[in-house]
């Protein structure tokens, strides 16, 4: 390029006027961002939510309380009990605390639990008001949806 | 001599001219995992990286690694080890130095060989107090310069102290 | 009346540090004298830590070293587990882990995109950076449901394996790039102010390069052509063609032109990979307790910043004894003394910039 | 019939004088809401749209969240610069828009109103000494905050600014050549009998003066004094509360002068444009002010525009483009002007 043409090119600003024209295409493309509360975005299936407990077709807990989540955990989230029940060979759980302030999401224990009792939700709405509710104990496992959101936040949703 | 060398012609090389320049002075070498690892004395440290550096062509120091052996060190070694893990570019060459430190030992500073090593050598003290001297300026990269003791020594118990720092 | 230069503060908080690291700066009206960078800021203990958890459980903490990077983390720290073990990893899941390695050096690129041009002015870069970013992050999500800390790689190979939806994920990411980067390159790499605030800034010749142990996309630009993925072949990269760039200057506009062009590089990785992705299972049986007999080596990968490399050391139990963290961040940060000095404060942004330091990494 | 002296003598200047206060703050209001969108939706963004219809209440919400914020003096920070300051800043750009003609005088009941507060000879001096006392409130600022970030920002400003008003003035000159004239409405007059805006004639110097005039508003590419990923916010990073809000309107009123300078000198201020075109006569019943409006719009948007796409400066780059570059083409074209204006 010779050294007019280069002088021409700085001169008439021609590097700034390209620039400019692409911010004007994209002045008047379309948006990238939604309207949270209004529209929310799909996920996908292995989205890695709120940590879920699961029922199986009779009603019963999947979990066997069998601690092998407890012992995967690397930031030790979980304490599980679980006791001798008559109506089943394996152990029934009564007490399964989760500790949400120390869970990374790393899905070991989701993966590692032979039942797949525990399972990733979608729900990644996690906000809270009193501090205690981080710690997940035994019957709220199940809850989803609005009874989650009630019971996590508290009824602000009337 | 190495028999498990003969696949790796260059390593081979790199081991006979270290032979033939220390002899004695290089106390063990190993080739595992197609790794070759040599051990040297603390006196010696300084003229085989200068060999390796000017002699072999291993100008880029990669890494340098502090070890803790207070649980697995055969009798009578020293409690801490210190690795130079060195490269060769064209050629894609690795070779690793180790060296046997004492408790309280020093080791010679080898940042006016490789600039790379001053804080290497900041993080091999800040983390287990293995003083390195002729180091420019030897002080705690990561911790706090008030900090007392050393966290990646065996007996730094995990959940830190009580009194906090 | 002897002039008093001006001890300034840069950070920890600071706009333009990307993450907690604090310059100590000798500042004479605008000219840098001194720079001293002040690291441990998030210094967490990862190397005590990975001594008390066992060899799985510490895949999920190496997400959050590099946090920009968190597969590549996964990629380095695994290799190096199954170089020790001995481990041979089906052929389907090292192209997985390729598709995914690199689908993370566009993530990591795209992000660096944004932040430098963002530190220099450009600020709608930073959104069309992050933009061109969320077809990658889409891809982490839909196929192990992490956007960020993505936890996509076990020992033995990975997680699941690639269904449809994630194919076509990665298909339309890998389409999109191209153009929006070609809009950022049409934005930046003419443009005068652009030039003016890059070239010639920040010099790091080679010598000193190889000296001060940078390695990764600032090496190549001060003209030394070494990439790991080339040169020491991992996880299948031998069976992929492609270029390393390499230019001359080792100035911050040379970085800015590496990375674009390993963009575009690992476009064409990916994309190889994807199509001639051999069939076979995805992950090799690996014992649930694992226990590893007594050893030590030291793997390295070429990750987005530079030589990401592990050394460990086996005791014969479930956990390991040692593990040191080779950062190329933290190498890399070493050598911005030498290239601030003499230059004007402004520029101190734009080379720590071009460094694209992660002080997760720095501070273990 | 002649109006009552009352309304004449007291009542239309005492409007007059609140009008001239509310339209910059009007315009602050909708520049501050279109900058937040414009740039929003030139990076992919919706922007606020959630507070009043298509977000047009979220400068009403800025302001109402400023007033009520701490206002924090550092503690050995200079109280009566740092207090006097943004007042110096925000006076100085409010005072000049008395002299700015918004729109052709016109008769009610035998009484000529004009758009405009006052009219003096000297408009055109009036409005730039004014615009540039803006700078003695970023420097004061910036030195009272006694901390390093918003000194080394006032520092930047005092060279940047300076170094601008030597072309800025040049090119004011070659307007002058034309018009005769340094008072603001005889500038427009002129342009409506000469049937031509001098930006056509003169289009070196309406680059040059709006170059200039970006860099006098210390708006990008030349936001120095105020980068934020450098000196994180430059002069007024102490600033906080209604201090703050005084510059920040502050800037958008000094933005909304130099369009309307740039509007008045070189675009023919309220007149329509083209007015030789018989065909095109339907457009004066349109009235001058809005299209003085449309065009400052323009103007506003394009300032909004070029923040977006361009990088920063570097400082003495900035310094050199002003001494290598505007200042010598601006002397050159003064130079060609004054011959050019001799030999017609």
């Amino acid at each position: 390029m010779t050294g007019l043409a280069r002088f021409l090119k700085k001169f008439f600003l021609v590097d700034i006027l390209r620039g400019l024209l692409i911010t004007l295409r994209y002045y008047f493309s379309p948006k990238v961002t939604i309207q949270y509360p209004e529209r929310v975005r799909e996920l996908p299936p292995r989205y890695k939510g709120l940590l879920r407990l699961h029922l199986d077709a009779k009603g019963e807990p999947l979990c066997i309380a069998c601690l092998a989540c407890q012992r995967i955990c690397p930031t030790h989230c979980f304490d599980i009990a679980g006791e001798r029940v008559p109506q089943r060979k394996t152990l029934w759980p009564v007490r399964y605390d989760w500790k949400l302030e120390r869970c990374t999401f790393c899905g070991l224990c989701v993966e590692i639990c032979p039942t797949s009792a525990i399972r990733f939700s979608p729900e990644f709405r996690m906000t809270l008001l009193e501090k205690d509710k981080v710690r997940f104990h035994y019957p709220d496992m199940y809850l989803e949806g609005e009874e989650l959101q009630k019971h996590l936040c508290g009824g602000c949703l009337e | 001599m190495l028999d498990d060398l003969k696949d790796a012609p260059a390593l081979k090389r790199v081991e006979e001219s270290l032979r033939r320049r220390f002899g004695a002075a290089l106390l063990a070498a190993s080739f595992e995992k197609g790794e070759l690892q040599f051990e040297a004395a603390r006196e010696t440290l300084s003229g085989v990286l200068e060999f390796l550096k000017t002699g072999l062509g291993f100008e880029s120091l990669t890494d340098m690694i502090g070890l803790d052996l207070v649980a697995s060190r055969p009798e009578g070694a020293g409690r801490f080890a210190v690795l130079y893990q060195l490269y060769k570019f064209p050629e894609a060459l690795r070779v690793r130095l180790r060296v046997a430190v004492d408790d309280g030992e020093a080791l010679p500073s080898v940042t006016p060989l490789f600039r790379a090593a001053d804080w290497m050598e900041r993080e091999v003290f800040d983390m287990f107090g293995i003083r390195f001297e002729g180091h420019p300026g030897l002080t705690r990269i990561y911790l706090p310069d008030e900090f007392e003791g050393f966290p990646l020594r065996k007996d730094f118990p995990l959940e830190g102290r009580e009194r906090g720092l | 009346m002897a002039f008093k230069t001006i001890d300034l503060n840069m950070g920890p908080q600071h706009p333009s540090t990307h993450g907690v690291l604090r310059l100590r700066l000798a500042v004479d009206n605008e000219l840098v004298l001194r720079v001293e960078p002040v690291l441990g800021y998030l210094h967490r203990g990862m190397e005590k830590l990975w001594e008390s958890q066992t060899y799985v459980q510490a895949v999920p903490l190496t997400d959050r070293l590099d946090y920009l990077a968190s597969l590549s983390n996964n990629l380095a720290y695994i290799l190096a587990v199954e170089k020790l073990m001995g481990l041979e990893v089906p052929k389907r899941a090292q192209y997985i882990r390729v598709i995914l390695a690199e689908l993370q050096r566009l993530a990591s690129h795209l992000a660096w995109l944004g932040f430098m041009a963002n530190d220099i002015g450009a600020m709608s870069v930073l959104l069309y950076g992050f933009e061109a970013r969320e077809g990658v992050l889409d891809v982490f999500e839909a196929y192990s449901g992490g956007r960020l800390t993505v936890h996509g790689m076990r020992i033995g190979g990975v997680p699941f394996d690639l269904d449809e939806r994630v194919i076509g994920l990665v298909r339309r990411a890998l389409d999109e790039i191209p153009r929006k980067v070609a809009d950022i390159e049409g934005l930046l790499s003419q443009n005068r102010i652009w030039l003016h605030r890059t070239e010639g800034i920040g010099v790091l010749s080679a010598a000193d390069a190889v000296a001060y142990g940078v390695t990764g996309p600032a090496l190549r630009a001060s003209g030394v052509a070494w990439d790991i993925r080339r040169d020491v072949p991992y996880s299948s990269y031998g069976d992929f063609d492609f270029a390393v760039p390499v230019f001359g200057h080792g100035d911050v506009y040379d970085r800015y032109l590496v990375r674009v062009e390993e963009i575009r590089q690992s476009l064409r990785i990916a994309g190889q990979a994807l199509e001639n992705l051999p069939p076979g299972d995805f992950r090799a049986r690996v014992p649930r307790v694992l226990k590893i007999p007594p050893g030590e080596i030291f793997h390295s990968i070429e990750a987005p910043k530079g030589e990401l490399g592990f050394y460990i050391r086996s005791d014969g139990s479930d956990k390991p004894e040692r593990v040191k963290m080779r950062s190329p961040s933290f190498l890399n940060l070493q050598a911005l003394e030498l290239m601030c000095k003499e230059n004007l404060f402004s520029d101190v942004v734009g080379i720590l910039g071009s460094l694209d330091v992660v002080l997760g990494e720095v501070d273990k | 019939m002649t109006a009552h002296p009352l309304v004449v003598d007291f009542l239309i200047p005492v409007l007059k004088i609140a009008a001239v206060i509310l339209y910059p703050l009007v315009m602050v209001i909708v520049m501050i809401w279109m900058e937040r969108r414009v740039v929003a939706l030139i990076q992919g963004r919706l922007g606020p749209n959630r507070v009043g219809f298509e977000g047009i209440l979220q400068p009403a919400a800025d302001a109402f969240k400023l007033f009520f914020k701490e206002d924090i003096i550092p503690r050995q920070a200079d109280r009566f610069l740092f207090n006097l300051s943004p007042v110096l800043v925000l006076v100085s750009s409010l005072l000049a828009f008395c002299f700015i003609p918004l729109g052709e005088s016109f008769r009610i009941k035998g009484y000529t109103l004009t758009l405009w507060v006052a009219e003096s000879p000297v408009g055109l001096l009036l409005v730039l000494g004014l615009s540039s006392i803006g700078v003695f409130g970023i420097i004061f600022g910036g030195w009272a905050s006694n901390s390093k970030y918003p000194l080394m920002g006032a520092l930047r400003s005092v060279v940047q600014i300076l170094s601008y008003e030597i072309p800025l003035g040049m090119t004011v000159l070659t307007v002058i050549f034309f018009s005769r004239s340094i008072d603001l409405v005889a500038i427009v007059n002129h342009q409506k009998d000469a049937r031509i805006w001098f930006g056509f004639l003169l289009p070196v110097s309406f680059v040059v003066f709006w170059i200039s005039g970006i860099a006098e508003t210390n708006r990008a590419p030349f936001d120095l004094p105020e980068a934020e990923s450098e000196l994180v916010a430059g002069y007024h990073t102490e600033y906080s509360g209604m201090k703050f809000a005084f510059f920040y309107i502050a800037e958008y009123a000094h933005m909304v002068l130099v369009s309307s300078l740039v509007v008045i000198l070189f675009f023919g201020g309220w007149l329509p444009p083209f007015p030789n075109v018989a065909a095109l006569a339907f457009l004066h019943r349109i009235p001058g002010f809005l299209w003085y409006l449309a065009k400052i719009m323009f103007f506003l948007y394009l300032y909004v525009w070029i923040r977006a796409t361009l990088p920063r400066y570097r400082f003495d780059a900035l310094i050199k483009l002003a001494w290598k570059w505007l200042i010598p083409l601006s002397a050159l074209n003064l130079v060609a002007v004054a011959v050019l204006r001799y030999v017609l």
